[in-house]
């Protein structure tokens, strides 16, 4: 009964911030203000958070908290900032491919949710998922998956001096 | 025999303070290096006291161990194998076994320790004299007696370590003395060879001695109680059977390439006569008498390891002695071409050296180190005399053909010297030569050696030629160019015998030393004798070369070979019962037993099977028996020709013979061969100008290039890489430079074809759009499949 | 919980970010779009690490945001660059690769 | 392992002293160069002395343990401690950092490189002294890790600011590469520390603990170690930063650079890399020693092609690490004495020639071989010591560099079983040919610049009847022979090359029974 009510509840959340995110991320891609893209981002990346809080990944929640609204909308704020003079609505931010664009988008979200629809039917969750801890992620990143993390620990390098190079004024 | 074992038993060999402390021998000139170098220019002679002084007090020390190692042999049984003193003490260590610096004492090291210790001391002398006003003479003198102290080390070493210590510091030497006047970039160049060519002989040392150490150790650590570097250990292990052929033979052939490299072997001997750039007394005391012999020293010295892995008796060839005969047979050649006085004797030492190498190579181990000896007196003399006749006579030149001729009048001395250690180099009875040369070939027919043999004789008789040649041109016929008084400068010096640049250089140096005298006197007059300093040495020396030969004159019946007596090693087991196993204490004096029992029977033969009862340190040897017949043969070799070359000699350069002045213009055949001589076999070219070229420029050049654009390049494209992306984005964007975008992308497009052309529209949404639109599809497809 | 509508919600996100990298012109917002699709990609890993019970599937979110992080420094040092060099972030003044 | 530890103090204080010295100087007017200077190489002075007394209450006959060792609660929640000791292997390199830094100062003293700022100067030369001490006393590895970093940025900021003209270029890559090395070390300190159960960073603990890492796991964790320490070698082919660092940086950079920051690495493998992973170690090995000798053949190769005599000698520390590489890739004891003692013998050879280098450059205003001749005809002191460190650099018996070399060489032939045996010998004879090419360059460098006569560009005014060039004797005035400061700094170094030549057992007491403890795991 409880479970039962948990659930619901678990489902109204999601109802709720799902239909937050998707408003979200089409502001995104629709307003001619870049830097209220940039907070219409912000709510979609909260909504991804807290749909993690859901599936039971706190750490990734925490960390998508972090590193997204902490650091990469930061990052994109700035990159506004510099980039444009005034803040503000303008016209041109759009060219004219819409009629590319829509098409496209429409044709592979139909594509994927048929592929869905007939993939995984109405499937459930398993109700009684214990959390993941911490700890088994990080024997996962030591253990079996320490190379792709050597991997990524390059690509970061790579990209702090490539940032660095590039931003430098000379 | 074993009877006179028996009663042997017991005999105790003498010993005496000069054996035990003989180490002290190298440490004096080291020391006394110091001294000159840190206060030597303060000294009223400029630090050659210094030198001239440790060289005495080493030659007494070396004379006194003698005198005691004569007295220990002679208190010895007949057969019996004499004990060496050895001694050491902790030098370095490593996984806690102790390795060792010390003394390693016998008949070989005492003789050569008299060898260098005296001429040494002749030569320093001699050099106060011939350097005098030098603008470097204390360096000269720091590095004389830095290099006897090298020299002396080697002797005594007690291990191959120490051996290469030793070696590694006459190289040092000898590139500071042959470039010691290095304002010169010929002598320079001619001192970075020396050094560098016989570095690439040490590779063979180092190789060797790591070789012989891994093979040895374990065995010499059980057996001895000493390590695998130690010389006495070798040479027991590798007559104790143990060994691996493969290990023996590869350390073996290693250690020889070494040898070739320093003693100017066939085909390392290219360093020698360009050493020559020196001042004559080191030429005289280094690349004559004793540094070049360090080579054949080394062999000598672990002969066992070389008659093991050679398989010297048991074959009719091996390593050694072919390369002993070629170099016998090529430096000869080479000596008929020279017109320096100096090259020629060069070239004459790398032939003797060669007849060393080639007596060791056929086991006549004896002889050889008899040659060693007698060689070193009269090469040393000749070398003198030479530097007396630039030094008086013909102003600083070496050149035979353009500055001497008729000396023999004005330096009745230095002519009657010279004339002497002719003869004993030549090898004619009853010089010192003769005694040992001789017995060389004759050895190494007796062992079997058949063809050798004939290259000996066939070396003897060029020998002969060539000094004839050289004393010739030197003493007779009529004075010219500066023995003749007159003075000519740099300019001509530098003209004349465009085909060999090396006397170009010799000329060259002979103004450098000029310049370092400072008094120009000789310009104005003639030839004349040179002073006591420089006329004594030459006399002691000439004397020696006369008479040493006595010391084991084998034709007088065996009561003459004392020099076998007191030198050779005797092939005989010895019970390591003697040898105290309290190896590995650190620090304090390790002294394996200076007064071993002789054990064991004699007529056990080491060398030949392997020792049950205890080990062998020396093999066998085989020795001829002196036939009149046989040196007959050589002598009248000999004779034929100092005959030869003697008619032909006035024939050509005082007769002006038609037949013979320009005949190598003349006849194609003859010429080639004189250019082949002249250039050296062309060896010189093989080495500087294509193996030391190609990677002194192109191929260290490409080395660096790889660094710089390709590892350098990988590094700095993590940075510079998104750099250049960026750049390339900017200049597409840049309109100015728009059309050389537009051709560049436009290769990219033909390769993807012309029809798909208009898509490339450059805008980036649409590339996006391409792609996701081609996912779809794909997804599209995919669908409609699975379901 | 049904599986799907985790997966659905990503799908309509991927689907709006790649409507967004087409449609937009502004660098900065097509960064953003692609965001987008990083995140939908994101929900779907942990969707399925919640579904078969394992957590691989953590671990690549992790990755998939620290390379997302990355991206977006470089990209917008790239933008930084090109505003730097012609005062504007138009993608479509970029028709360099017109072939 | 037993462990000694009385007057436990020593090594600590030993350490920060010249932080305290740093604080010192923090309150000196800028303006008051020479009481900066005087503080500076007081202080290092003290911390020598500190130096001397561990020398001397080291207890030689038991260089097999840990000595000085003290503990301390540091960061519990990573279970990291602060934990400090000092063996035979340390010891040498933890006294020659301390020398070192002294020498350079003093040699400073005269000689700070523009733009000036002794104080700034001196301070960081304070800094990088008790990094580059710490880094050889560590026993935990964080602790390890901390010090190895704190070296980077005084260096960092010695390489931007006092540099040649291309400073920027090559600090930064300095930076960036060693940076990207030590990313990929603590990543493998970390796996390391998870993979034996999280318990402590201490390093005897993780050598008793790291056999029973699984193999392939280890291999991989050696990786991360394996570039992180290469870099900092630099082994072939990490070494790209070097020479650019080095032509950069100004004289005491560089020497210190050559003499103690390249041990880090070496020491590196030594200390951590190989005694906690054998089974990696023995994997990796052969592709060590394959790099080693690449190294050494291929540094000789960069030297004989450059014409600029700083950048030649950055390029035959990579051949010379070559070396000791080699010998620490046989994981046997001859190998690692070697190792050991070339790295103290190179510290002291190349931070000789470096010195020669700074101090031809600052009376010739240039390096270019070419330009460069006759040395030895106007400042004959000077030249007369290039030649004896270059003796000594290509490895002439009875001074130092010999005894890195050979040894090393001589382990080649027989490396610990389990390695490839005839991998090896073939190094080993691809070495002894490098030992060629390290007589080729350095005698070539050596007859190039000593030796003839002066160019005529700098022979003006010194009364050798040649061209008198250009004739600005203003030019020429500087150039002097050696003088007192430089006397004072060389001349330690100079003894030492001889004394360690000569009585190389000095070394090797110490050394030997340490190695035989850190290749146990070999059956060493």
């Amino acid at each position: 009964m409880i479970a039962s009510d948990v659930l619901v509840a678990q489902n109204v959340g999601f109802a709720i911030i799902a239909a937050l995110m998707i408003f979200g991320a089409l502001r995104v891609v629709t307003t001619n203000n870049v830097v209220h893209a940039a907070l219409w981002l912000v709510v979609v990346l909260a909504g991804a958070a807290a749909q993690y809080i859901l599936l039971a990944a706190e750490f990734v929640a925490v960390t998508q908290v972090m590193v997204y609204i902490g650091a990469v909308m930061v990052l994109f704020l700035f990159g506004t900032m510099l980039t444009r003079a005034r803040i503000g609505a303008e016209k041109d931010l759009n060219n004219k491919n819409w009629y590319i664009g829509l098409p496209v988008a429409g044709l592979l979200l139909v594509t994927i949710l048929i592929a869905l629809k007939d993939g995984f039917g109405d499937e459930k969750m398993p109700a009684d998922a214990d959390l993941f801890t911490v700890a088994q992620v990080s024997d996962l990143i030591f253990g079996p998956y320490l190379l792709p993390f050597w991997a990524l620990s390059f690509l970061l390098l790579a990209a702090v001096i490539g940032a660095i190079v590039l931003a430098r004024r000379d | 025999m074993s009877v006179v074992a028996a009663e042997t038993a017991e005999v105790v060999l003498s010993s005496g303070w000069f054996l035990e402390n003989a180490f002290i021998i190298p440490i004096i000139p080291a020391v006394a290096f110091a001294l000159i170098i840190f206060f030597g220019k303060r000294m009223p002679m400029k630090g050659s006291e210094f030198g001239i002084a440790s060289m005495v007090g080493a030659l007494v020390m070396s004379v006194g161990a003698g005198y005691q190692w004569i007295q220990r042999v002679n208190g010895a049984p007949e057969e019996a194998y004499i004990e060496p003193i050895i001694r050491t003490w902790t030098w370095w260590q490593n996984g806690g076994i102790p390795l060792g610096i010390g003394q390693h004492i016998d008949g070989l090291s005492i003789v050569i320790l008299i060898v260098v210790a005296f001429i040494s001391t002749l030569v320093q002398i001699y050099s106060t004299e011939y350097l005098h006003g030098d603008r470097r003479y204390t360096h000269f003198f720091a590095s004389l007696t830095l290099f006897s102290a090298g020299m002396l080390n080697m002797v005594v070493a007690e291990n191959m370590i120490q051996l290469i210590l030793g070696w590694e510091l006459m190289g040092l030497c000898s590139f500071m003395l042959i470039g010691h006047w290095w304002e010169d970039g010929a002598n320079s160049r001619a001192a970075l060879k020396a050094f560098f060519t016989t570095r690439t002989g040490d590779i063979g040392l180092l190789v060797g001695t790591s070789v012989l150490y891994f093979a040895a150790n374990d065995w010499t650590q059980k057996t001895l109680g000493v390590s695998g570097f130690s010389i006495r250990g070798l040479s027991a292990w590798a007559l104790s059977g143990e060994p691996s052929s493969t290990a023996i033979t590869v350390g073996a052939v290693a250690l020889f390439i070494a040898a070739i490299g320093k003693s100017g072997q066939f085909p390392l001997h290219t360093w020698l006569p360009d050493a020559m750039a020196g001042p004559t007394p080191v030429s005289s005391l280094l690349h004559s008498s004793t540094m070049v012999v360090a080579g054949v020293f080394l062999v000598a010295r672990i002969f066992p390891v070389f008659y093991e892995g050679m398989n010297i008796y048991g074959s009719n060839v091996n390593f050694i002695i072919v390369i002993g005969a070629i170099t016998i047979v090529i430096a000869a050649a080479l000596a008929f071409v020279q017109t320096d006085i100096k090259k020629v004797l060069a070239y004459s030492t790398v032939s003797q050296l060669g007849y060393m190498m080639m007596g060791l190579g056929a086991g006549a181990w004896l002889p050889a180190v008899f040659h060693i000896f007698t060689h070193a007196f009269f090469k040393a003399c000749l070398f003198l005399a030479a530097g007396s006749i630039s030094h008086s006579a013909s102003h600083h030149s070496f050149d035979m053909k353009k500055d001497m001729g008729g000396l023999r009048k004005f330096m009745p001395i230095t002519f009657g010297t010279w004339i002497v250690s002719t003869l004993a180099l030549a090898g004619v009875f009853p010089f010192s030569g003769f005694f040992s040369k001789d017995e060389i070939i004759d050895n190494v027919g007796y062992a079997g050696y058949t063809i050798f043999m004939w290259v000996g004789l066939l070396g003897a008789f060029m020998t002969a030629a060539y000094m004839t040649r050289a004393t010739y041109l030197t003493f007779f016929g009529a004075p010219r160019g500066a023995a003749a008084g007159e003075h000519h400068d740099e300019h001509d010096a530098h003209g004349h015998d465009a085909h060999d640049d090396h006397d170009a250089h010799a000329t060259h140096d002979a103004h450098a030393a000029h310049d370092a005298h400072g008094h120009d006197a000789h310009a104005s007059h003639g030839p004349r004798e040179s002073g006591p300093l420089i006329t004594i040495p030459l006399i002691i020396l000439a004397t020696l070369a006369m008479g040493s030969g006595l010391l084991n004159a084998v034709p007088f019946g065996s009561e003459w070979e004392n020099f076998k007596k007191w030198i050779e090693p005797r092939g005989q087991v010895v019970s390591v019962t003697g040898i105290d196993h309290s190896a590995g204490s650190h620090g304090e004096s390790r002294v394996i037993q200076p007064e071993a029992r002789v054990t064991a029977g004699y007529e056990s033969d080491c060398g030949k099977k392997t020792p049950t009862d205890g080990v062998c340190y020396a093999p066998q040897l085989k020795h001829a028996k002196f036939k009149w017949s046989k040196a007959a043969l050589s002598l009248a070799i000999v004779a034929a020709g100092i005959i030869i070359s003697w008619f032909v000699s006035v024939q050509l350069y005082t007769r002006r013979n038609k037949v013979l002045v320009g005949l190598t213009q003349r006849n194609k055949l003859l010429g080639a061969g004189y250019a082949f001589l002249v250039n050296k076999y062309y060896l010189d070219v093989l080495y500087e100008k294509i193996i030391v070229r190609s990677i002194a420029y192109p191929i260290s050049r490409g080395a660096y290039w790889i660094n710089q654009n390709i590892l350098d390049g990988i590094v700095n494209g993590a940075g510079t890489g998104s750099k250049t992306i960026a750049g390339w984005v900017y200049r597409n964007i840049d309109q100015r430079v728009v059309d050389g975008a537009v051709n560049k992308s436009g290769d990219a497009a033909q390769g993807a074809g012309s029809i798909v052309r208009p898509v490339q529209s450059g805008k980036v949404n649409q590339y996006g759009a391409l792609l996701f639109g081609a996912a779809a599809i794909g997804a599209l497809v995919l669908v409609i499949i699975n379901t | 919980m049904f599986v799907n509508q985790f997966l659905m919600l990503a799908a309509i996100l991927f689907c709006i970010g790649v409507y967004g990298v087409i449609v937009r012109k502004n660098a900065v917002l097509v960064l953003m779009s692609i965001e987008l699709i990083l995140n939908s990609v994101n929900i779907n890993l942990i969707a399925f690490s919640l579904r078969n019970g394992s957590a691989d599937g953590h671990t690549f979110a992790l990755y998939v945001i620290a390379v997302a992080a990355a991206e977006v420094g470089v990209g917008l040092a790239m933008v930084l660059l090109m505003y730097r060099n012609r005062r504007s972030v138009g993608l479509d003044e970029l028709s360099g690769m017109k072939g | 392992m037993e462990v000694l530890s009385d007057n436990n103090w020593v090594l600590t204080v030993g350490t920060f002293l010249p932080l305290v010295g740093v604080l010192i100087m923090l309150f000196i007017p800028k303006a008051d160069e020479a009481l900066a200077k005087a503080v500076a190489i007081i202080t290092a002075a003290a911390t020598l002395a500190v130096g001397i007394f561990t020398l001397v209450k080291f207890d030689y006959d038991k260089a097999d343990q840990m000595q000085f060792v003290a503990e301390a609660e540091w960061i519990s929640v990573i279970k990291s401690s602060y934990f400090i000791g000092l063996d035979g292997i340390s010891l040498p390199l933890y006294f020659l950092s301390m020398v070192i830094t002294l020498l350079v100062m003093i040699y400073s003293w005269n000689h700070v490189p523009s733009p000036g700022n002794a104080k700034a100067f001196f301070a960081l030369m304070l800094i990088l002294q008790t990094g580059m001490a710490g880094t050889f006393i560590a026993r935990d590895l964080v602790l390890f890790f901390v010090f190895f970093e704190l070296v980077l940025l005084p260096m960092y900021f010695m390489i931007g600011v006092w540099g040649g003209e291309n400073r920027q270029y090559a600090s930064l890559k300095f930076f960036l590469y060693t940076m990207f090395g030590s990313a990929l070390m603590l990543v493998a300190f970390l796996a390391l520390f998870f993979q034996t159960g999280a318990e402590s960073f201490s390093i005897p603990y993780l050598i008793e603990e790291g056999i029973n890492i699984p193999k392939n796991t280890q291999i991989w964790i050696f990786a991360g170690m394996f570039i992180g320490f290469a870099v900092k070698v630099p082994m072939f082919p990490f070494h790209t930063w070097l020479p650019d660092a080095h032509t950069q940086a100004p004289t005491q950079g560089s020497v210190i650079l050559a003499a103690i920051l390249l041990k880090l690495g070496t020491y590196g493998f030594v200390r951590i890399a190989i005694p906690i992973l054998p089974e990696a170690a023995k994997e990796w090995a052969p592709w060590i020693g394959l790099l080693a000798v690449i190294g050494i053949i291929y540094g000789a190769l960069g030297c004989l092609a450059q014409t600029d005599m700083k950048r030649l000698i950055a390029f035959s520390s990579v051949a010379h690490m070559g070396y000791v590489m080699l010998g620490i890739s046989t994981l046997t004891e001859f190998g690692m004495n070697a190792a050991m003692f070339g790295m103290v013998a190179h510290g002291l050879i190349t931070g000789m020639l470096f010195f020669i280098a700074g101090s031809v450059k600052e009376r010739y205003h240039t390096l270019e071989i070419k330009r460069l001749s006759g040395l030895l005809v106007q400042v004959p002191k000077l030249g007369w010591i290039l030649g004896f460190s270059a003796m000594a650099s290509l490895g002439l018996p009875g001074l130092a560099g010999f005894w890195g070399e050979f040894p090393a060489i001589l382990s080649a032939y027989q490396p610990a079983e389990g390695l490839p045996v005839g991998v090896f010998r073939t190094y080993m004879v691809i070495a002894a040919i490098g030992t060629v090419f390290a007589a080729a360059y350095l005698l070539w460098l050596y007859q190039r610049t000593a030796f003839g006569e002066p160019t005529a560009e700098f022979s003006s005014g010194h009364g050798h009847d040649h061209g008198h060039g250009h004739g600005d004797d203003d030019a020429h005035s500087d150039i002097h022979d050696v003088n007192k400061f430089e006397w004072i700094a060389w001349t330690p170094l100079l003894i030492a090359i001889v004394v360690f030549g000569v009585y190389p057992q000095l070394m090797f007491k110490v050394l030997d029974p340490a190695v035989g403890v850190t290749l146990k795991a070999f059956g060493g």
